[in-house]
């Protein structure tokens, strides 16, 4: 990408307005789970037993009409005589202002050092607290689990993707500049995995894991399903680029001068289709993205006590939950506005980086 | 004599089923023999699908014949035969003598990387130049010998006209100093103002490095000015072969004639397009008619043309043909 | 009469580096029952000319000015409903790729049937009729077959002969053929041009055929206007362009002509390389590669001059009074 | 042509037995079998675990079993026994398999109808006020996930899913009973086809625009051909891509029904399959990838049958 291409193509993409939007929320989703601890109020782990459930907290500004500042009442539990259901009501007297930069639980920044310093919070107490997004099942705080389980949301989705098209670029390089039974018995075999349904084969790969293993290589283990199918995608059509490119003069050119086919394929096939593989590592993130929650919301993926905006979306399978609590429905927002962005994102690109459509409108 | 080539044949497979099964073949090349000798310019003419640009591949190993041998002859007049069995010294060696020059400029060159790098992939393949100076200086010798200012070796490909790209190709095809180059179609995508500069700066690089062309064109004209000899091919045979003033003024295969007489004459007051009577289409390689290829649009085809493939035969030590019209 | 009258037509193009000025005022007419043949090179304009006379070009990205009157109506600003039932009933048109002219998913017939339909009241049997008879006329052997045909399986110079036999089966006044032999061979070139220069007397269609090889200039064209980079810089009858070429530029292509007793010789040629549309140079775009490039040349376009029967030149070197208005010519 | 057919038809078996293994050897891979759920539960002991095991055919090595169960799908076309629901899996199959394929059937179509005039439309108008709305709602349908997407529909019409209302559960088919269908069917309906119908609609528009700059449309513009005549032909031409597309979009349709019938609890598969993998029913599983592949085939089959009879180049080769 030396030269004025490279002036050419940042051109092309900026005029893409959609692509700018899709860059600016990438750029604070990552930010926001690179320091997920720092933003984050409580410990995503830790349960309150008496908020289970409780609405996201209301932020008060002023009090009996007097400009105050951020603050938020205490809350009291009680029951509804009739239907039994939990309910809070807001206790006027006790008044937490909310604070910045406020000491929380201790966890340690990055693993390097222990702090316990959060952004914002209202501190420790024991009839109130600051859930933006509300409590879960067991009371934990929803915005910290969203911080938290975006680390494994938008990461599992980024490997995967790497994975994959590491893979595919390579196959499918040797398998176009190859050809012959090589490539038959490749392409075969890439036919017949497209044939199953997605969702249920990674399923049945994720059953794969045994549920022993710790919740870090599990991510592993998800991370490798997720890639298992996206390379195929991927190698067919770098199998086409590849093809095309092969009949091209400056190919044939390299070969006459004596140039060795490995040679060939790094030095003049692969940066050739560098371009290609950039568009289609961000369009097949999102895929990946969707296929992590969609594992992890049916419980085979990501196992407690780590957690992803899949998980999250687990509690909020029934009717009734998501009646009562529509707020346990937050993480499928963020899952949209992740998944949406990258999809600008590589949309943009491909028209800067690959005017003549070799990349296959998807 | 630097290379010889007998009774070569090529045919490409046309894969059918899902199993890729080969259902037929595209026939290429049929029959054909040459001599390309030292500092000599052989021309290969002929219309589109007579398999000449596959001819100038099959010398370049871009294809491999199906049938038949090269032979190639080094200056010590050690000849090595050309094929799969080539043993890593000779081939090395026969890619530094033999060079290519493509039809397409936008296409011959690579766009990921500046002239400079191209120019330098031959030299750093066959390790001519191994300290970096002495290198750059000869890329810069190469840039100004083709008529191109030094300054280019850090530009791209798509900042340069057809014609200025077809220099660098030529840039890079001398660089090993080669003995022959196979130049197929160089000008034919280029406008006609820049063909000639083209055309001129060949024939000066061939008389300063003494080196032989494979020059492939269909265009007869051009052919003939650049030729010393020249060979016309159809249909994968070779029709008529022969010094250049044999076969343009004494030109005796029946479809040589008509080539001769299709090209438009640039005279508005003797137009002769008119007397032109050839009947029908060129046949498709997949099934060439019997016998002697042309025998379907021949206006003097008799039996023993559609039965028999006539061989080359010939009339003086100047001049062959392949017709049924000439036999002893 | 004259059929088209085209006056000062600017064909512009608003481009991301600004406006491309492929056509940049020319003025021309053609003829009744004549051949007029536009040549240049690449991106001389020859084919943005023929397009804006059909109205094929669209107009947000382009802007025409001027005026093309056929048979007195003036074209430019007329109707897209005018504009497409003048459109192969008045003019028709022909294309450099045979196998890219056709709708690969229809047969020939097909396709002849529907483009003839659109300005004959005749049924679908009458035109089958009109359409095949047309074919064998351009020398189609077993045309009636060839009909149901698709265009995949036929070659490019069978290709081309249906389209002129549908083109002029909806007989229109005029004819334009936009470079149609040049993906031809030579030999199948012979055949379609003999063809077209017998079909011309018969129809007596006039035809505006563009090229850019002077060979087949000389052998079909009536008369010829050379064009480089967006202007006509040399009209004139067929055998007084070849015998007495005025512009310098048409000086070098005739004389880039390989003749036989040339051979081994050094070519001549027009030095440097063709200007691409967004960087033509001020005053005559052709003084980079004129060996006769004087100062005025540098500052301004030359006005045509006109010389006897119709052979006009734009050059400075044929300017009548020396000193134009203070830049010295020499 | 027929030959062509008969050619694939013949290579569908072959690939349905490399299938058959592949999905036999990703059930078996799975850590422990349908027994091992069992072993913590403390009221069943050790033998009879044993017992259970010989029953069911488990204690072979894995190889026989896999040919044993391919002996029986052509001996008696029994495709192995569920060891969860205690029937044949052939049984509890067919009865669902009905609801999936219609399902995923009548996605198809609703994708097709809605996607296509729509793709056509915003490559007509280019780059103006509907195409950026249609763009962006197409975005939107690809970015939300399906599951995601049947929990915020339930939550507005705070239907519970399903097919039918309570009341007409196992009742005879009745045109109340059809209706009160169509009124629930819509819901899985929009939700599968969502993210394929915005895939097409952006492919169709991608295949309009290249076909409007072909040059054959400059060439029936110049024949004086009206627009609407030249609109035909560039849709004819930009609907063929579509059609070996959709022939990959059927793997897609399918996954979306499972996840999305275990949310809204539809009588399709999915449940089944779901269960089924959670307790290591193997040969439940196994069939049910088998036929999905299967239909699969079947589907690119008719897709390219479709494209051969539509585009003449395909079908002179």
């Amino acid at each position: 990408m030396k030269g004025n291409t490279a002036v050419r193509v940042r051109k092309a993409f900026f005029k893409h307005k959609l692509g700018i939007v899709g860059i600016i929320i990438l750029i604070l989703l990552y930010l926001m789970i690179l320091f997920a601890d720092f933003l984050a109020p409580y410990n995503y782990k830790n349960t309150k037993r008496d908020f289970t459930f409780s609405e996201p907290t209301k932020i008060h500004w002023r009090k009996d009409d007097k400009f105050v500042g951020p603050f938020v009442y205490g809350m009291t539990r009680s029951r509804d005589p009739v239907t039994f259901a939990v309910k809070y009501v807001e206790d006027q007297e006790k008044v937490y202002p909310v604070k910045f930069f406020v000491r929380g639980e201790t966890y340690k920044f990055w693993g390097l050092w222990e702090t316990d310093v959060h952004l914002f919070g209202i501190g420790q107490h024991d009839d109130a607290v600051l859930y933006l997004f509300g409590g879960d099942r067991f009371g934990r705080d929803l915005f910290s689990r969203v911080l938290i389980g975006g680390r494994v949301s938008l990461t599992a989705g980024l490997i995967g993707t790497f994975i994959a098209v590491v893979i595919g670029a390579i196959v499918g390089a040797f398998s176009g500049y190859f050809g012959g039974w090589i490539d038959v018995t490749i392409q075969r075999l890439i036919e017949i995995l497209r044939s199953f349904p997605r969702i249920p084969l990674w399923l049945a790969l994720a059953m794969l894991l045994p549920p022993t293993w710790p919740s870090t290589t599990v991510y592993l283990g998800i991370v490798i399903v997720l890639s298992f199918i996206g390379w195929m995608g991927v190698a067919r059509v770098i199998r086409g680029m590849v093809l095309s490119l092969r009949e091209k003069e400056y190919v044939l050119a390299a070969q006459v001068i004596g140039q060795s086919n490995f040679k060939i394929i790094t030095k003049h096939l692969i940066p050739n289709t560098i371009t290609y593989l950039v568009v289609v590592s961000t369009l097949s993130i999102p895929g990946m993205i969707l296929g992590e929650s969609s594992i992890s919301f049916l419980g085979l993926g990501i196992k407690e006590p780590m957690t992803s905006w899949g998980l999250l979306l687990k509690q909020a399978q029934s009717l009734s939950d998501i009646q009562s609590h529509p707020w346990l429905m937050i993480p499928g927002l963020f899952i949209i506005l992740a998944v949406l962005s990258f999809n600008f994102v590589g949309d943009a690109l491909r028209d800067a980086l690959d005017p003549y459509r070799a990349v296959d409108k998807v | 004599m630097i290379l010889k080539g007998t009774n070569i044949k090529k045919y490409f497979p046309i894969r059918k089923g899902v199993f890729l099964q080969t259902a037929g073949y595209v026939k290429a090349l049929e029959q054909v023999d040459f001599e390309l000798n030292e500092h000599e310019t052989l021309g290969v003419v002929g219309e589109s699908g007579c398999g000449k640009t596959t001819l100038g591949r099959v010398i370049t190993l871009i294809y491999s014949a199906t049938k038949g041998h090269l032979a190639y002859t080094t200056p010590d007049h050690h000849t090595s035969h050309i094929d799969k069995t080539i043993n890593k010294h000779d081939l090395k060696r026969y890619r530094r003598d033999m060079q290519m020059v493509f039809q397409d400029p936008f296409s011959s060159l690579d766009p990921r990387m500046t002239i400079g790098d191209i120019l330098r992939e031959p030299l750093d393949i066959h390790q001519i130049y191994p300290n970096r100076n002495e290198r750059d200086e000869y890329i810069e010798y190469l840039l100004s010998r083709v008529g191109l200012y030094p300054e280019y070796a850090i530009r791209y490909p798509h900042e340069f006209s057809g014609g200025q790209r077809q220099r660098i190709s030529i840039a890079r095809a001398i660089a090993l100093k080669p003995r022959a180059i196979v130049c197929d179609e160089p000008t034919s995508a280029l406008d006609v103002s820049v063909q000639s500069q083209i055309i001129n700066l060949l024939q000066e690089l061939k008389e300063q490095e003494r080196m032989a062309y494979f020059f492939i064109s269909h265009d007869l004209d051009l052919v003939h000015h650049i030729s010393d000899r020249i060979m016309v091919m159809y249909l994968g045979s070779v029709m008529e072969e022969g010094s250049a003033y044999e076969v343009f003024n004494h030109a005796s295969h029946p479809y040589t004639r008509v080539l001769m007489k299709s090209i438009p004459h640039w005279d508005p007051k003797q137009r002769k397009l008119g007397s032109v009577h050839l009947k029908g289409e060129p046949p498709s390689p997949i099934n060439p008619p019997k016998g002697c290829p042309f025998n379907t649009r021949c206006p003097k085809a008799y039996d023993r043309c559609a039965r028999e493939m006539p061989t080359l035969k010939r009339l003086n030590n100047h001049h062959s043909v392949a017709c049924w019209l000439y036999t002893d | 009469m004259s059929i088209i009258q085209v006056e000062r037509l600017k064909s512009h193009f608003k481009t991301d580096e600004g406006i491309v000025k492929a056509v940049d005022d020319i003025s021309f007419e053609l003829r009744d029952n004549e051949i007029l043949a536009l040549v240049g090179e690449s991106g001389c304009g020859k084919s943005v000319t023929v397009q804006t006379i059909m109205g094929l070009l669209k107009c947000p990205p382009a802007i025409i000015e001027g005026s093309i009157k056929y048979l007195g109506k003036e074209l430019i600003g007329m109707s897209n409903k005018a504009y497409q039932r003048l459109r192969g009933k008045e003019i028709g048109m022909i294309f450099q790729e045979p196998m890219s002219a056709f709708d690969p998913l229809y047969t020939v017939g097909e396709q002849a049937c529907e483009a003839v339909s659109v300005h004959s009241k005749l049924d679908k049997a009458g035109i089958r009729d009109k359409i095949i008879a047309m074919f064998n006329k351009v020398g189609i052997p077993e045309a009636e077959s060839r009909y149901d045909e698709y265009p995949h399986q036929m070659s490019g110079g069978m290709l081309q002969r249906m389209l002129i036999a549908m083109t002029l089966a909806c007989d229109p006044n005029v004819l334009i053929a936009d470079e149609p032999t040049t993906a031809l061979d030579v030999t199948i070139q012979a055949q379609v041009l003999n063809l077209m220069r017998d079909l011309q007397k018969e129809f007596n269609t006039s035809i505006i055929f563009i090229t850019h090889d002077l060979g087949v200039v000389a052998e079909l064209a009536d008369r010829i206007h050379v064009m480089y980079a967006g202007k006509i810089v040399e009209k004139a009858q067929v055998v007084e362009l070849f015998d007495r070429p005025k512009h310098p530029y048409t000086k070098g292509l005739l004389a880039s002509r390989l003749k036989r007793d040339l051979k081994g010789q050094i070519l001549p040629f027009i030095k440097g390389t063709v200007p691409r549309a967004f960087e033509f140079p001020k005053g005559c775009r052709f003084h980079p590669r004129c060996p006769h490039a004087m100062e005025i040349c540098r500052q301004r376009d030359p006005e045509p001059v006109v010389f006897e029967n119709g052979h006009s030149c734009s050059c400075w070197l044929y300017a009548s009074n020396n000193n134009i208005d203070g830049v010295d010519k020499t | 042509m027929a030959s062509f057919i008969i050619r694939r038809i013949l290579i569908i078996i072959p690939m349905m037995f490399i299938v058959s293994f592949i999905c036999f050897f990703l059930t078996e891979l799975q850590p422990g079998d349908f027994v091992s759920q069992y072993l913590e539960n403390p009221r069943i002991s050790p033998e009879q675990i044993e017992l259970i095991k010989e029953r069911l055919g488990l204690d072979q090595p894995a190889m026989t079993r896999y040919l044993m169960w391919l002996k029986q799908i052509f001996t008696k076309g029994d495709f192995g026994y569920s060891f969860a629901f205690k029937r044949p899996v052939i049984d509890l199959i067919w009865e669902r398999m009905g609801w999936t394929i219609s399902i995923a059937l009548s996605t198809i179509l609703f994708q097709w109808i809605v996607a296509v005039p729509l793709g056509i439309f915003s490559a007509l108008h280019p780059y103006k006020m509907w195409d950026y709305i249609l763009t962006f709602i197409a975005f939107i349908g690809i970015s939300i996930p399906n599951f995601f997407f049947a929990l915020v529909l339930m939550y507005l019409t705070n239907s519970s899913g399903g097919l039918f209302s309570s009341q007409f559960i196992g009742e005879p088919l009745t045109w109340a009973k059809f209706y009160d269908l169509l009124q629930h069917v819509w819901l899985p309906i929009a939700v599968i086809g969502l993210s394929g119908l915005a895939g097409l609609m952006r492919v169709m528009r991608g295949n309009m625009l290249d076909m409007l700059g072909a040059p054959f449309v400059n060439s029936l513009r110049a024949r004086g051909l009206p627009e609407k005549k030249v609109r035909k032909h560039v849709i004819k031409n930009a609907l063929n891509p579509m059609i070996s597309i959709a022939g990959m979009e059927l793997p897609n349709i399918f996954s979306g029904t499972v996840i999305t019938a275990i949310v809204l609890n539809l009588p399709t598969m999915g449940p089944f399959f779901y269960t089924a993998l959670l307790n290591h029913d193997q040969y439940l599983v196994m069939t049910f990838l088998m036929f999905i592949a299967f239909i699969t085939q079947i589907g690119n089959l008719l897709a390219d049958i479709l494209l051969a009879v539509l585009d003449p180049r395909i079908r002179m080769s």
